[in-house]
């Protein structure tokens, strides 16, 4: 069974990391996995996006066209990724800044306010992880518990003094997943 | 990009010009690439020969220079950007032709063409973009870099003993016989900014009265890979480029000897 | 007034070097976004104190300014 | 060692550095400046040579100084940097000294771009370099098969005294996959260096280390050497991997990613009982000639699948003979071909399979 | 104009001049030196452009900057020279700017030697340059020959904003035989060049001459124009010569100084009585692809002759699916076969045959 | 090879050296690369490294140089001879490794690699000889051919506005921080012959220092493509080569700074 | 009918230059003709040798094995080419430098003192046209006449002082390769 | 004698640039050809005026010169 997770957004909002987080974690829990990022030349603005696939078997592809689920940062990656996802799959919307609803009525959407929940944190470069906990509250793909645990050994050193604040953002997205509220009625 | 005056007694004094695209860049935000594309557009304008200049762009952050000029524009491979500029000078004496080349660009790869360049006397004006590091391919070392400098291809720090010692092109460029102009600027203040200016400007005139090669050495910043804020790059080519790339005209029209080898002596701190 | 400036929104990218040299200190970021994504640098002067004098236009990489003066009285 | 979760061009360039490589010589170029990367903070850290060339030029003939003097040495560019590497390439096979590179394609012609592609196939496998000069061209699928055939690289390099080439493409030098490093090998001592480098002419002749032979003859004799190198290389190393074979009536022939790409999509297709199977060379040169020919007799129809405008195609063709038809499915100019639209290829196929079989 | 003794490389620079040449670019390197001597003589006496460029680097990217400004622009040079030169050909093909190289091919791999060699099929027919471009190959056997397609070469270069490469040996380059100049043709004029060159954004849009795209969708659009160009080539411009093949049980496949030297060994062996004929591909992209397919119908056995190890002969391989035993004979290193020794290749493919049918 | 003294009084004071093999060369008569490959097997004699050296041969008519040489040898290609020293400096660096270039190889097509050589202070040394042209190709334009000097490639002679200035490759490659020894010699007549033994056992010397890249440039005869005789092609040199190319140390180790540039003054006639 | 003619020496002997000759008077005459050197880097001493091919059809191979005649003008040239010219054929030797006689006697040799010969007329460098004569007073396949109108406007300028010489040479060695002397019994 | 010197013919080219530096004027181009076809230099010095100086070996690009000097009286 094959699971295949996009993370798009503007650069330096953190998508890449939160799917090799995914990626890191779905290895510590003895799964395959692969993790595909799309790249510009460094000076390059626009969106960035990567690929995580996580499966029980060897991993053939490591792209697809229709992902199982979505975490979109931001409007262009809604635009892109919405119509994408597979019918009955997980679309995260970092509602803080996107300001529309998904349209697709085939498919779980979560409206998170990714970064108003990173503000109330005092960091607001966790946004990526709020919406990361929050998707994983709804796709049984990774245990919350193995993302954290696996997050404490991944961390990189300069950004260690920002692990107790990381985590928390993972729980209360996580929180936020399963709370009603967040799913567009 | 036509302007609307806010209030009838007040004219526009300074505008967009037209020798520049009407698009924004890629650039990232602070860097001086765009200051060094405004410069050369005035330069362009003022001399009214948009309409027959060619440029040549290089391969680096500035490989869509073509996208932000309104002039015709040729994209050259790594460090052969003099080579397509002899080629399109030759076969088209009465155009403008310039280059606009990076350190990684000029100095690296393509160290032989621009010397080469220099000694035919090629009559093309040469924008040169030193900001001592390897900015579109994400911040490895340039044979600018300075001794000491981290950047991802000597993490430890430039060690002269191994990764050689960084070049300093104008100076050897003044050497050639063939070299009409060569000066060095930098583009950390508002005064240097000016001064840079005016040596483009030369470099163009230079050019049309067919006096034979010349280079504008521009230090340059790169945020981004130096890992700085705008401003704070700005103080790094001040306070570390400019005391070992001495700024100044190291060569022009007349002088045959590289005159002011040792740069112009104006203290770098005089531009603030 | 002495002189002005306006600001191409669709060019500022916030670097803020401008704000460092206006003698006068009439520039400051915006904490607005902009289109792209960028906080707007944006001029403030109440009390008429621009004096269009360049400073700002020469050291923006994006050539966003247009600096305006008083016209030479006719 | 674990597994762990690595960034092909880091993979690669660790592989190396365990398999013993002692020196590194490149220039940065997306998307493999990873490699360089990993290459200039670990190599001097364990007293071995990194040196930044200033061109894929000079990089190349860095690399021939190095391996004229004995050492395991390598290089990694992508596809204008290796173009610029081609006089030296033909220099190298042509003087015998064994070196491997590591080409992560991107986007072409020209400038292109710096997503991943397989349009220099061609290039590494029929002649860039000038001269009747061949050199081992290994195609690895995974970030684990990069890492393997890289360090088996230098053992191959060595045992025919020639190029191996390790064909990768942006996507596998850019991705991040569960893998297992070598364990780490010490460089060979100086002392060990092979008889034939130039350690200074102590106690012995001197070694003159050349491709020139001013006499046709002497150069045709030289010639015969090569080939006769090839033609062991030809019996010897053909390597490919099968999936699904047996009882198949349709394969799928893609190396590299696409292979890889294509089993996600022959998998799909099976759901769809569509009897449909991968062969996958893992050398393209030598190119598993000899299994293609009986594929030929195996299947009803052959699908090849490429990163590029249809390069492997030609060696199918010759190869197969035509005996069965031979369709193409490829993405140019960076374009990762998504295994859904291969899939649809594949049906494709079978389509016009059972059209046939409807006339017949 | 008369016939005079002319010597290859004089001959194929004063034709390019003829043809309105408007530049030349290049290095010296034997054998085609005296092409760059002649081009240094005669182009600053008619007021054109020579420069002698620092490297073949250099030069080939002389060569595009020119190409860029829409005049007809030139270079040449031989195997090393022309391995130099793959980035910028690259580059070339991939910014659609039209340009002739004449490569005077000499013996390889690496330095090699100065003798005449066919060894470099591959690296222009195949992909010598990374990525997907093509360029057209023209493969004269005769200095008359080697006028004409040089002279043509413009043409084609500018009809399909393509490379067209005249390639050439060391022994047509050196040898002298009577033959007959174009008339002088004017260059065009500053006005006449073509819409797209690069001439100052006067009263229009500029122009913008690049080969990156970092969109690959865009980057593939692009590819895909550059290929439907290659098709309407191969539909288009497709030639070759036959001699003696109504009939023949053999046929002789070889281009250049190999078909010339084979005619000689065939009408040798048509004086024993061996049904034996010629067929000369003179475009090596486009290749003869159907002819030769007819071909195979035709004869009983085909001997591909080559003054390489064996390239074009993969290429007849693909193309006759085998469907008569293909049989080689080639020297490699700059040795000239002598037509006695292609003789006895035919007399041991006919050896063959009647055996064949002894059994039979 | 053995020497048996005609006359047992008399000591033999000069013999065939040991670093070079016993083998007639292929130059012509009176071509001076020969006095410079037995100027440097001297020196390699003296210094005792015969069995630890590496020499690396260029594209040039000292292509061959690996048969005249008794010690191991690389055969570079055309200008990447400093790129192969690197390379094998690097990983043998207990050896003494020297490129043997001409000018063609070194400052035209090689300009790059020889300039980085420099730059990264490779610990190598580099004996260029300098004769002015293409010899192996039959007599083109080289960068350091003399203005208005007739060549193939240049029939009416070198036209510098069209075909560029000769290149001063000592005065340039001083300039960069990296050469620890920079020269020119000439070999025009036995005084100038010595000096030039002296200037190429400094650059060996420099390299088991250990003090980075030493370079000799060699001012040498092209009796064949010059159309002269032997001796008229020494007397060229000296009338109108040295004037050009002033000889001297334009860089010795300690002096930073490009020190001489103007040459050491000594007369070219002085050697007479 | 196709005569294939080699001659080889010394470089500096004039070997190239009176196969040049040859085919450029083969062209006036009407014929078909083809002349191929072997060549070597500028420096390089050795011989140098080329074939000229004439004929009233078109020319296939520019070189052949056996050739129909040879001019050797010195010792290792003889070697070289004596065993490959045709039976029946024709060999032109350079007595005056080769010291040893032809020992083929299925052909046709003659010995022909060049360098002497030259000397008397005063100009070493003619060498080559005095065995040239030699070769066509017994090949029929070009009139001398012909070859010496064709040396009056192929002759460099340079060397146009020398034209009287030149054709003397011609005439010689035509006058020794009818004489019987030059034959080795 | 104080010196004479020995040259070795398979090397000697018949350049003459020895014969244009002794001082003495010994050596001089041989009319005979070597094997190798040049004219190779020759010492004539029947009154033993060759002092060894050397400068015949320093110029000669061949090093075919073999110089002996004599031996400090023992
Ligand atoms: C032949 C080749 N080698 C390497 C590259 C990769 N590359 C692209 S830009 C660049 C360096 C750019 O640095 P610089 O010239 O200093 O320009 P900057 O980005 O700093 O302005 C390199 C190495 C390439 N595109 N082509
Ligand atoms: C890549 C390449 N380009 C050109 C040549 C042809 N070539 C051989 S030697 C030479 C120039 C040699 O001149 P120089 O370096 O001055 O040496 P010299 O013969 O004068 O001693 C050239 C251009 C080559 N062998 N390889
Ligand atoms: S990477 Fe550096 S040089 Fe490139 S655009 Fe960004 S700041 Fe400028
Ligand atoms: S300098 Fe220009 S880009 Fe930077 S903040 Fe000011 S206006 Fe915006
Ligand atoms: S013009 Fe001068 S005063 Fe006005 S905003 Fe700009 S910097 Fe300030
Ligand atoms: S051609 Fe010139 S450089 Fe070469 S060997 Fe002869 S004289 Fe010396
Ligand atoms: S050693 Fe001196 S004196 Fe004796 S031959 Fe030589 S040059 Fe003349
Ligand atoms: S210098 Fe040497 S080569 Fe020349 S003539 Fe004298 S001995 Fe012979
Ligand atoms: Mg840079
Ligand atoms: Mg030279």
């Amino acid at each position: 069974m094959q699971t295949e997770i996009v993370i798009s957004g503007f650069g330096g909002q953190g998508a890449l990391f939160a799917g090799q987080l995914l990626a890191y974690a779905a290895l510590d829990a003895g799964l395959h996995t692969t993790w595909f990022p799309s790249y510009g030349p460094e000076m390059r603005g626009g969106t960035a996006h990567c690929t995580t696939i996580i499966s029980d078997a060897p991993i053939g592809s490591p792209v697809v066209r229709n992902p199982r689920a979505a975490i979109v940062l931001n409007l262009p990656s809604l635009e892109r990724y919405e119509p994408l996802v597979k019918a009955g799959g997980v679309l995260v919307v970092n509602s803080s800044i996107v300001d529309r609803r998904p349209r697709r009525t085939d498919l779980e959407a979560l409206l998170v306010p990714g970064d108003d929940t990173a503000q109330e944190l005092g960091e607001k470069r966790v946004t990526n992880l709020v919406l990361l906990g929050a998707l994983l509250a709804r796709l049984p793909v990774l245990e919350l518990s193995q993302v954290k645990a696996t997050l404490d050994h991944v961390i990189p050193a300069h950004r260690r003094n920002l692990l107790e604040t990381n985590l928390q953002a993972l729980e209360r997205g996580a929180a936020l997943g399963t709370s009603e509220a967040v799913a567009p009625v | 990009m036509s302007v609307q005056a806010p209030n009838p007694t007040l004219a526009p004094v300074v505008r967009y010009p037209e020798a520049l695209a009407p698009t924004p860049t890629h650039y990232c935000p602070g860097c001086t690439h765009g200051i060094a594309h405004r410069l050369v557009a005035e330069v362009i304008d003022e001399l009214g020969v948009r309409e027959e200049t060619i440029g040549v762009a290089s391969v680096g952050c500035s490989v869509f220079a073509y996208n932000y000029f309104s002039v015709d524009f040729a994209q050259a491979p790594h460090g052969r950007a003099p080579a397509l500029a002899t080629g399109i000078k030759r076969t088209s004496p009465d155009k403008v032709v310039f280059t606009y080349q990076g350190d990684g660009d000029l100095a690296s790869i393509g160290a032989a063409e621009i010397l080469h360049a220099a000694a035919r006397g090629e009559n093309i004006t040469v924008i040169f973009i030193n900001n001592a590091i390897y900015g579109m391919t994400g911040g490895q070392m340039a044979p600018t870099t300075l001794a000491g400098q981290r950047t991802t291809s000597s993490p430890l720090g430039r060690d002269v003993k191994l990764q050689g010692h960084p070049l300093k092109m104008s100076e050897i460029l003044a050497q050639v016989d063939g070299a009409a102009y060569v000066a060095r600027r930098s583009l950390h203040d508002v005064v240097n900014i000016r001064r840079a200016k005016k040596a483009i400007r030369k470099a163009f005139e230079v050019q049309q009265q067919g006096l034979g090669f010349a280079m504008v050495e521009l230090l340059s910043s790169c945020p981004t890979n130096w890992g700085m804020e705008a401003q704070e790059a700005l103080d790094f080519i001040r306070d570390d480029m400019v005391p070992f790339y001495p700024l100044g005209e190291f060569k022009v029209p007349g002088n045959g000897a590289p005159g002011g080898a040792k740069g112009d002596g104006q203290h770098p701190k005089g531009g603030r | 007034m002495k002189g002005t400036v306006t600001v191409d929104e669709a060019l500022c990218k916030g670097c803020g070097l401008c704000t460092g040299v206006c003698p006068k200190g009439l520039l400051a970021l915006s904490t607005r976004f902009s289109e792209r994504g960028y906080h707007p640098v944006e001029l403030t002067d109440p009390d008429d104190l621009c004096t269009g004098c360049e400073l700002c236009s020469v050291i923006c990489p994006e050539a966003a300014f247009t600096v305006y003066r008083e016209r030479a009285a006719a | 060692m674990a597994r762990q979760l690595l960034k092909g061009n880091v993979a690669f360039a660790e592989a190396a550095i365990r398999a013993g490589c002692e020196a590194y010589f490149g220039y940065p170029i997306t998307p493999q400046t990873e490699a360089l990367e990993h290459m200039a903070k670990r190599m001097p850290e364990l007293g071995r040579t990194f040196v930044q060339a200033e061109s894929e030029v000079a990089a190349i003939n860095m690399v021939y100084g190095a391996a004229t003097a004995g050492v395991r040495v390598m290089t990694s560019s992508s596809s204008p940097g290796v173009s610029l590497m081609m006089e030296g390439l033909s220099y190298i096979a042509g003087s015998r000294v064994p070196m491997v590179i590591v080409d992560v394609m991107r986007g072409g012609p020209g400038l292109g771009n710096i997503a991943p592609a397989q349009s220099d196939y061609n290039q590494m496998v029929k002649g860039g370099p000038h001269g009747d000069a061949r050199m081992i061209v290994l195609a690895p699928a995974t970030v684990q098969e990069l890492i393997d055939l890289t360090a088996e690289a230098f053992e191959l390099a060595e045992r025919y005294r020639c190029i191996t080439v390790v064909l990768a493409d942006g996507s596998l030098g850019q991705m991040m996959e569960p893998a297992e490093l070598p364990p780490m090998t010490e460089p060979r001592r100086a002392e060990d260096r092979p008889a034939w480098a130039l350690t200074g002419a102590s106690g012995r002749e001197p070694h003159a280390i050349t491709s020139i032979y001013l006499d046709p003859e002497e150069e045709e004799a030289y010639n015969q050497e090569l080939q006769a190198t090839y033609r062991e290389i030809e019996r010897q190393e053909v390597r490919f991997e099968e999936a699904y074979l047996a009882g198949a009536r349709i394969a799928v022939v893609a190396f590299g990613t696409a292979g890889r790409l294509s089993l996600t999509a022959i998998e799909a297709a099976r759901d769809e009982d569509i009897a449909v199977g991968l062969l996958r060379p893992v050398t393209l040169f030598p190119f598993p000639e000899e299994r293609l020919r009986r594929l030929a007799h195996e299947v009803d129809a052959i699908l090849v699948v490429e990163m590029n405008a249809g390069q492997m195609l030609g060696d199918v063709r010759r190869a197969t003979r035509e005996r069965v038809p031979i369709h193409f499915f490829g993405r140019t100019g960076g374009v990762v071909p998504m295994p859904e639209e291969v899939l649809d290829a594949i049906r494709g196929v079978q389509a016009e399979l059972m059209r046939e079989e409807a006339v017949a």
